[in-house]
């Protein structure tokens, strides 16, 4: 899985986005947010990147930049070692076919006017499958896949449940077979045994059809399930990157520790408290103004009595562990799990 | 029907909240449906109780029963509400209004929504002052600053001159808390209140409501979906499946030594955070019922794997199951009594 | 907000740029020649002529809009009538107090009839109330603003003889009579808008109260009228000022119908006259100003709007 | 809603479209205003005599080829400055390059200042309507020269003006307000001080003002108003005779009307009494032969051609077409061997009209039930003023309803018939000498019955030709509140006389 | 009651049209020939509306006009959708700079409201059914493209419209088959509605004067007609309005009915992601 010679599918460098920054003409330079900053990674073929972070830290701007449906202010994508600005016309068009995004939301991702069968035909019509009784077949094999069944065809995307949406929904993606999937937050809607339903899907999906799979969440619980490797973003900069044990359970930076620590436990008999809480993820979009976006909350800046660095010096993504890399000034002192709750008790108080 | 039997017997006169054989039932069009149906309850004083189950069970539609305000077209069909000893059915329109906000009051799940968006945050708290209990403006205005930093704003006089969209959602939510605590009720109703929140703000809210319940002794009942959450904070958990509780009891029993299979599965749902996670899940099968086709007999059994595993037992299509075990804990469930049967399946 | 409506002002200039080309250009599609309507049966080939001469309207068409431009811009001269040989400019100035003081009545009116039947309606939603004033507004939506006037002429002119049939006498010289003067031109605007009003306020009060915020209200014990007032009302207010707005343009419409109904001497009667006897530089002119008056308008509802709703950014 | 007081009078009535300027301001609004701000040399009084103005006497020469006027002592403009002779030789000299009074000044040779209150005259030929021009309100004002001079834009608000109200302000559009002149040489005149006017294109509108109390005076009415208002007894309403035609043009350039016996066809079936009764309400008079009101010292009776049963008259003007080559084909006519036209043609015509002059509409409506027994097809057709007078001009209609109002008879001769005439003219390709020649004699002879006899000739003409087929007299209605006095309706629809009414309370 | 609405309100229109078309073949009283001794006559059981002052039957002349109105008001709101719709899918789906230009065109075009544009060009123009149709056109299209851009705005960036595009389907089939069946229920409530604008709006040209000129019967005409003899046979100019009324009225509540059974969101039935994150 960590095989460093696994091929790259996606690479991205610099990659930043701003909003208002494009459309009007006369728009003041303070309602300018950079949702993304300077995020550089790769994706690996075959494997499963979770990429998590709070609301707002930049997960779904990242996903559309990927499927092309966001265009970037600055930086490169490179798809299959081609940088995506130069695919043109029917490169372009296999391109987008090749790349698939989920949402979040699977009640406003179909289309209420047409049928199921209406839905998936045009999917699989644009990947080329003859009209007649190789369609029939091939969207026998797709319903078969995605666990509904052929009587379902006819109907229209109100009659059927979140989960079955969903699934319809990942169905329509796998029409045009294709190699990335983008996910994002595709369980968030769904309530719990109709979530296990569908990650149990994403599984057997990738088993079948060697898929990659950009999975993006908030829950870090999803993330641990699904992911070969899992990227932390904060505020709109990658803040920690590395495989699953890595990130979950030896997390190098002060942010991912801190949204490990403050996520329940699932487990009534420790008692649970959070000494590394305090601070709202705000996305005030002024990252980049000098110095580290995660300072204003750290609890490892706290607990060494706030040296200057912090603040003055911005800092860069750089490879702790083999695969595992944080942009934290500390990051090899960051105590390792075990040693958390022996950490200094920061203010526990909520503070904003 | 009969789980019940063994609620009085599990009153002890300390009960601030006791709901009995509550039924409620909306009529959508010409069919009627049963969202809550036969469900008791008690909330003692200073514990925390948590509300688990699945989109559209009638968690919500019962915690809002409990002011007695259920949205039209449902109505309460059945059952008593008693709260601190008052039987709720009877109060009249004035004394309602005058328990709600200030003995039960209620936090819903999108603080911002409930949040009148034109008013200041400062004159949502104190309105809510004047209409209960009146006092000059000075004093309304002091309660709410009191309220304010008593939930961790650093300046409430700041806060309180900000319209709830320019505060971030963890503020909010926290405000709404503030709002809910105000004239210190005695039992507060939180309709998941951190659902739409990052884990992090989550910590802090749950954090904020056990706080409550040490310093002021209020009680909570805590609805949500996430049993990581009723293993943080709650004493006792009720799990509702298809306008029924399954299953209640401690939550530490529950979650260690389940007795109804739809607990079984929610838990086996319930992904690790540490540790390597199993390559696949133990889905249930199915869909969550619509509420107006619950299926008969007991309401979970077209989707239970225990019934799968027994052969398919006719009992469970036609007969509504009843209470089985303790007091403290029990279960709705036929075969609760077979051995190991739920425990093989966790 | 000050800037934004700078801005918003500054904006006006290319906007009315933009009115005035439009307008220049329709001139070049005209069959008629509007001196010889003004003549009438007098008008022999050479005093047309001589007419046409004197009004420049023998020269190009881009240059007959050069001098125009130049010379609102140098001296805020939008020429001068075919009809009457004056200038447009004191013209018009002159018919901006009647048309904004008809403009203000008939938005009283408007206001005074379409909230209370709108909130009322929603009040009472779905029941015979509300199914009531639902018809009437319909009803009223699909009447014509000539029509309601001419049966307020009827009724208030002709049979009870309350209000004068027309006329207008200045603010600043007779207000006592001038206001009477404007009661039944703007009454008959205030019912020809009022019916959207009142639907829109409607609308917007039910989608309110669908709003959690007020459903949520009574669970923290707030009283009835709290709740009505300080939720329901107070945030259905704003989306009606939207509203109103958007209905500036059907009632600066409108009021050109009022104004030649009820002979008020404002732009729209200016309008109509210069419409009936082809005076194009007075058409335009009237396009012009209304145009800049209605975006005026509608830039203060925005503010307004954003005034009273603090999520509104400007 | 103005405010009445003692000495203001408040008009309603249609604004003056074609201004101030005594040159070009031909239409009755704005001769109305005219009259009262200018004064001219001679004026007429209720019976249509000419009776004195600015000028206290005027004496022929004994040739007839000049006229010496004296003016009155007290003659001033509003400013208090003399009116000299000079000043009226400037203005007599500007209104002859004018085009509203050029015609009629064709004859003057020149203009001598013999002292400052003395000018005379000079002619080419003696001349009995010479005199007339002289009175003719609002064109031949007298303007003072310097004030003209000096302001380039002064009859947009003249100034120093020479009649019995000067002008205090007007606002396009809407209202104009007259101030009685201090320095008015009549002394004592005008009784009433402000004169306030609304202007209003609608007359129901004005008719409703009237009622309401809103305004004391409105003009012109519709028939059907005055009738209304005057049975209310809420108003008084002057229906005046006037030298006005109500009648149809024709284009006599190409067929159908180039010929003779279609045109006299026409005008035995175009409807008379009834459009009387039921557009005009009765106000007016119904033409059968006439040119002249029934009032008017050149009204020759007998002239009555046209004046047959509606059956008779549908024969003969059945007869008539068929010898001109229309024959009945079903019911309509068609063509078959008229000059010009390709056999089979029908006999169909569109009927145009003003839009905002509603008998007309009533009138054009009749006109097409009345000559569809004769197997005659009209459309009618209405146009707004503007396009009407345009279409007309180019020949675009071969027959339009028309209407036209003059100050004297003379005029309506002259202008009316004549070969430069203007209803002919407009509607061009008809020109008769003998008629031209005819006119001249009847405007040179200073004998009103010779010239009655003369015009009598003309009319027989005419009665025969149907250049233009005269169906009635218009009359001018005016419509006043009870309670102004004084007033004294004129055949030239002047509303001078109001120099001498008051408005009670 | 939703149903009820088009119902009646189908029926309103129905009522109108089935008026107009017998009107082309038949009328309770010739429309133009005059009847004298009739002048003037009052509403009753054989004039229904009265006559006029050439005692004509104004009931008889008022359905041959409403073949006018409805003819212009329907040219011209059929007009102002073709261009509207022109106009407005290109702004909307092509965006950036064609989507700028056109965008600024139609505020300027909307910075003049509907009528006083349609009374500027009817003046240019001269008065006739012809003017008043190209009037009221000209003055609709820019409300109508500015509408079409905005819903079509709306739904390109919908998810599911989205996701058909990321699926690598045609520019036009994505129009065809998603965009234009979630614009479709705007654009025809938007075209019922204006329909009601052209009725009115007609008759309001009219009765400026400026609208379709006699004789050609139109309700506009009708009213102008009607207006001199207010006083002497009130039931004149409120004849035609009443026909005005209904058709209006009629119109009005097809497009309200029709906007409820059209509202997109009256598809999707079952509730909503209840966990969709702020
Ligand atoms: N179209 C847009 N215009 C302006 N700002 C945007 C737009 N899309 C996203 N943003 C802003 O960019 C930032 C990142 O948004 P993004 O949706 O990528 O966050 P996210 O991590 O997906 O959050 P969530 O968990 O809430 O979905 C946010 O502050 C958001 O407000
Ligand atoms: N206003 C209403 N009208 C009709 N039915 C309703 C209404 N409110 C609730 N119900 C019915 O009652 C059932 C229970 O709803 P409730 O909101 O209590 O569920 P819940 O457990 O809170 O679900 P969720 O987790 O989605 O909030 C729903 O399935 C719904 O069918
Ligand atoms: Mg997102
Ligand atoms: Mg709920």
């Amino acid at each position: 899985m960590t095989d460093n010679e696994r091929s790259v599918i996606f690479r991205l460098e610099g990659v930043t986005k701003e909003f208002g920054a494009d459309r009007r003409i006369f728009r003041r330079r303070a309602e300018r947010l950079r949702a993304l900053d300077d995020v550089s990674l790769e994706i690996c073929r075959g494997e499963v990147l979770g990429l998590v972070g709070e609301s707002g830290s930049g997960k779904t701007t990242l996903g559309r930049i990927l499927v092309g449906s966001e265009r970037r202010t600055s930086g490169t994508v490179q798809f299959d070692g081609r940088p995506v600005d130069s695919l043109r016309g029917r490169r372009r068009r296999t391109f987008r076919r090749r790349v698939q995004m989920v949402f979040q939301n699977p009640f406003t991702s179909l289309n209420p006017r047409r049928t199921i069968r209406d839905v998936l035909s045009a999917g699989l019509a644009a990947r080329g499958v003859p009209r007649g009784a190789e369609r029939a077949e091939a969207l026998r094999a797709l319903l078969q896949k995605v666990g509904l069944n052929e009587a379902m065809l006819d109907r229209y995307p109100h009659e059927f449940s979140g989960g079955q949406r969903q699934r319809i929904v990942l169905a329509r993606a796998l029409t045009v077979d294709p190699s990335v999937l983008v996910a994002d937050e595709p369980v968030s809607a769904l309530d719990v045994s109709i979530q296990a339903q569908v990650l149990n899907l994403f599984v057997s999906l990738r088993r079948e059809f060697g898929l990659t799979i950009l999975m993006i969440t908030h829950d870090l619980r999803v993330a641990n399930f699904l992911s070969d490797r899992i990227a932390v973003l904060y505020r709109g900069r990658l803040v920690e990157i590395g495989t699953r044990r890595q990130v979950m359970e030896n997390s190098r930076h002060p942010y991912t520790r801190m949204l490990l620590s403050a996520a329940p436990s699932g487990d009534p008999t420790t008692p649970t408290h959070h000494p590394l809480l305090f601070g709202d993820a705000v996305a005030n979009g002024l990252a980049g103004s000098g110095g580290c976006v995660f300072s204003d909350r750290c609890w490892l800046r706290k607990a060494k009595s706030n040296p200057d660095r912090c603040v003055t010096e911005q800092p860069q993504l750089r490879v702790i562990d083999g695969q595992q890399r944080a942009s934290c000034h500390f990051a090899e002192e960051t105590p390792v799990a075990a040693e958390v709750a022996s950490v200094d008790p920061v203010s526990a108080a909520v503070t904003s | 029907m009969n789980e019940s039997q063994h609620s009085p017997a599990a009153i002890d006169g300390d009960d601030l909240l006791r709901v009995e054989n509550l039924s409620i039932d909306f009529a959508v069009g010409s069919t009627t449906v049963h969202a809550v149906d036969d469900v008791s309850l008690q909330v003692e004083r200073g514990e925390i109780v948590g509300l688990v189950g699945e989109s559209g069970c009638g968690k919500s539609t019962l915690g809002m029963s409990l002011l007695r305000l259920v949205q039209s077209p449902g109505s309460i069909v059945g059952g008593r509400i008693l709260f601190g000893g008052r039987d709720l059915m009877e109060l009249s329109d004035h004394e309602l209004q005058r328990l709600r906000g200030q003995e039960i009051s209620l936090i819903l799940q999108d603080a911002l929504a409930v949040m009148n968006p034109v008013t200041r945050v400062g004159e949502q708290l104190t309105e809510v002052i004047r209409d209960h209990v009146g006092g000059s403006r000075a004093e309304r205005r002091r309660q709410a600053v009191a309220a304010l930093s008593s939930v961790g704003f650093p300046r409430p006089e700041l806060s309180l001159r900000s319209f709830p969209h320019q505060l971030s959602g963890g503020m909010q939510q926290r405000v709404s808390i503030a709002q809910s605590m105000l004239l210190e009720p005695r039992l507060i109703i939180a309709d998941e209140p951190t659902t739409a929140l990052d884990v992090t703000v989550q910590a802090q809210v749950l954090e904020l409501l056990k706080d409550a319940r040490t310093t002021h002794g209020t009680s909570i009942v805590l609805i949500t979906h996430d049993l990581a959450v009723v293993a943080e904070v709650c004493d006792r958990v009720l799990v509702m499946y298809a306008g029924k509780v399954v299953e209640s009891g401690p939550v530490q029993e529950i979650l260690q030594a389940p007795k109804h299979p739809y607990t079984a599965a929610l838990l086996a749902a319930l992904l690790p955070l540490r540790g390597d996670p199993p390559t696949e899940l133990r889905a249930l099968p199915g869909q969550i019922p619509q509420p107006d086709q619950w299926p008969t007999g007991c309401r979970f059994h077209p989707r239970c794997p225990l019934r799968q595993r027994l052969g398919n037992p006719q009992l469970c299509s036609t007969d509504v199951p009843t209470a089985q075990g303790g007091p403290a804990h029990w279960a709705a469930c036929h075969f609760v009594s077979e051995e190991g049967a739920v425990a093989s399946h966790d | 907000m000050l800037k934004y409506a700078l801005y918003r002002i500054a904006l006006l200039v290319p906007l009315l740029l933009g009115v005035s080309v439009l307008t220049f250009l329709y001139i070049q599609v005209i069959p008629g020649d509007p001196v010889a309507g003004l003549l009438g049966p007098g008008g022999t080939p050479e005093l047309i002529a001589q007419l046409r001469h004197q009004f420049g309207l023998d020269q190009p068409i881009l240059t007959q809009y050069w001098h125009w431009l130049s010379n609102l811009i140098a001296h805020g001269d939008l020429g001068t009538s075919f009809t009457t040989r004056q200038k447009i400019t004191p013209t018009l100035v002159n018919r901006i107090p009647a048309t904004l003081q008809l403009t203000v009545v008939g938005l009283i009116f408007t206001v005074a009839l379409g909230w209370p039947l709108g909130f009322l309606a929603a009040l009472f939603k779905d029941t015979w109330m509300d199914r009531a004033l639902s018809s009437l507004t319909l009803v009223g939506l699909s009447t014509p603003m000539f029509w309601v006037g001419t049966l307020l002429i009827l009724i208030f002119a002709m049979h009870l003889r309350w209000l004068p049939a027309g006329g207008y006498v200045p603010l600043a010289v007779d207000p006592l009579t001038s206001i009477k003067d404007s009661l039944m031109p703007g009454l008959a605007m205030g019912i020809g808008l009022a019916p959207y009003l009142a639907r829109m306020t409607r609308a917007a009060t039910v989608e309110v109260q669908h709003e959690q915020f007020v459903r949520h209200a009574p669970t923290k014990g707030l009283r009835r009228r709290t709740v009505f007032l300080r939720y329901s009302a107070r945030n259905a207010v704003p989306p009606t000022v939207v509203v109103i707005g958007l209905q500036l343009g059907s009632l600066l419409g409108g009021q050109v119908i009022v104004e030649q109904l009820f002979n008020w001497p404002g732009l729209g009667r200016l309008l109509i006259q210069g419409a009936i006897q082809r005076d194009y530089y007075m058409v335009q002119a009237v396009i012009l100003v209304i145009a800049a008056l209605y975006v005026l308008l509608n830039l203060l509802a925005e503010l307004i709007t954003a005034a009273l709703d603090p999520r509104i950014r400007l | 809603g103005t405010t009445t007081s003692g000495s203001a009078l408040n008009i309603i009535s249609a604004e003056p479209t074609s201004g101030l300027d005594p040159n070009t301001a031909v239409t009755q609004t704005s001769l109305r205003v005219m009259e009262l701000v200018y004064d001219t040399l001679l004026d007429y009084d209720k019976d249509g005599k000419l009776v004195p103005g600015l000028a206290q006497k005027w004496t022929p020469a004994a040739n007839g080829l000049s006229y010496t006027f004296v003016l009155q002592k007290a003659a001033k403009f509003s400013d208090g400055s003399p009116i000299t002779g000079t000043d009226v030789k400037f203005s007599l000299q500007r209104a002859v390059k004018g085009q509203a009074l050029g015609a009629s000044l064709a004859d003057m040779t020149s203009v001598d200042v013999v002292d400052q209150s003395t000018v005379r005259i000079n002619l080419k030929k003696p001349s009995r309507v010479f005199l007339n021009a002289m009175a003719r309100v609002g064109n031949a004002a007298i303007l003072s020269q310097k004030a003209v001079e000096s302001n380039p834009s002064y009859f947009t608000k003249p100034t120093a003006t020479s009649g019995p109200w000067s002008l205090e302000q007007w606002t396009t559009q809407s209202n104009l307000t007259l101030q009685a002149n201090p320095n008015y040489w009549r002394s004592g005149y005008p009784k009433i001080k402000t004169i306030n006017y609304t202007f209003s294109n609608d007359p129901t509108g004005t008719a409703a003002a009237l009622q309401s109390g809103t305004a004391d005076m409105t003009y012109p009415m519709a028939p059907n108003d005055a009738i209304r208002l005057q049975k209310e007894g809420v108003a008084t309403s002057y229906p005046t005779p006037t030298p006005g035609l109500v009648m149809w043009g024709l284009d006599k350039s190409k067929p159908p009307f180039n010929d003779v016996r279609v045109r006299q066809a026409f005008a035995y079936v175009v409807p008379r009494a009834d459009k009387q009764t039921a557009c005009w309400n009765d106000i007016g008079t119904n033409a059968t032969g006439n040119l002249v009101f029934s009032g008017s010292w050149a009204f020759t009776p007998g002239l009555t051609k046209y004046d047959v049963p509606k059956a008779q008259g549908l024969t003969t003007a059945g007869a008539l077409l068929d010898k001109a080559g229309w024959k009945l084909a079903g019911d309509v006519r068609q063509s078959q061997g008229v000059p010009g036209v390709p056999d089979g043609t029908k006999l169909a015509v569109t009927v145009p009209y003003e839009n905002n002059w509603s008998q007309a509409r009533c009138n054009t409506e009749l006109l097409q039930q009345d000559l569809a027994p004769l197997g005659v097809k009209i459309t009618p057709q209405a146009f707004d003023s503007a396009t009407f007078y345009t279409d007309a001009g180019k020949n675009k209609f071969a027959m339009y309803h028309a209407g036209n109002q003059w100050a004297t008879v003379d005029d309506e001769m002259q202008q009316g018939f004549t070969c430069k005439g203007q209803v002919v003219d407009l509607m061009a390709k008809w020109c008769n000498p003998q008629v031209d020649k005819l006119i001249a004699q009847a405007q040179a002879t200073l004998d009103l019955n010779k010239a009655k006899q003369l015009y009598a000739q003309v009319q027989q003409i005419v009665q025969e030709e149907q250049p233009a087929i005269v169906t009635g007299n218009q009359y001018a209605v005016v419509g006043l509140a009870k309670k102004v006095q004084g007033y004294v309706a004129r055949a030239d629809g002047s509303n001078r006389s109001l120099i001498a009414a008051t408005v009670g309370q | 009651m939703l149903t009820g609405r088009v119902i009646l309100g189908a029926t309103l229109v129905g009522i109108v049209l089935v008026v107009a078309v017998v009107g082309l073949f038949w009328t309770p009283y010739p429309t133009s020939l005059p009847d004298l001794p009739n002048r003037f006559q009052s509403p009753s059981l054989n004039h229904l509306m009265g006559t006029d002052e050439l005692g004509r039957d104004i009931f008889s002349r008022a359905m041959v006009g409403a073949r006018t109105s409805l003819i212009i008001s329907l040219s011209a709101v059929l007009l102002a959708t073709a261009v509207g719709t022109l106009v407005g899918f290109v702004a909307g789906y092509a965006g950036g700079v064609v989507d700028l230009v056109l965008s600024r065109l139609l505020d300027i075009l909307l910075a003049v409201p509907a009528l006083v544009l349609a009374l500027g060009i009817v003046a240019m123009l001269g008065a006739s059914g012809t003017s008043v149709t190209i009037a009221l056109a000209w003055a609709y299209t820019p409300t109508f493209a500015r509408v079409f851009r905005g819903v079509v705005v709306a739904a390109r960036d919908h998810p599911y419209v989205e996701a058909s595009r990321g699926l690598g389907l045609s520019a036009p089939v994505v129009i065809a088959k998603d965009l234009l069946p979630t614009v479709l229920p705007v654009m025809v409530v938007q075209v019922t509605t204006a329909l009601a604008w052209g009725i009115m709006d007609e008759a309001g040209l009219g009765f400026l004067g400026l609208g379709v000129q006699p004789p050609a019967p139109s309700w506009g005409s009708l009213l102008i007609e009607g207006r001199q003899y207010l006083y002497d046979a009130p039931w004149l100019p409120i004849g035609a309005g009443v026909f005005v009324i209904i058709a209006v009225l009629g119109t009005n509540l097809l497009g309200d009915g029709l906007r409820d059974v059209l509202d997109p969101r009256s598809w999707t039935t079952r509730h909503s992601g209840r966990r969709a994150r702020a």
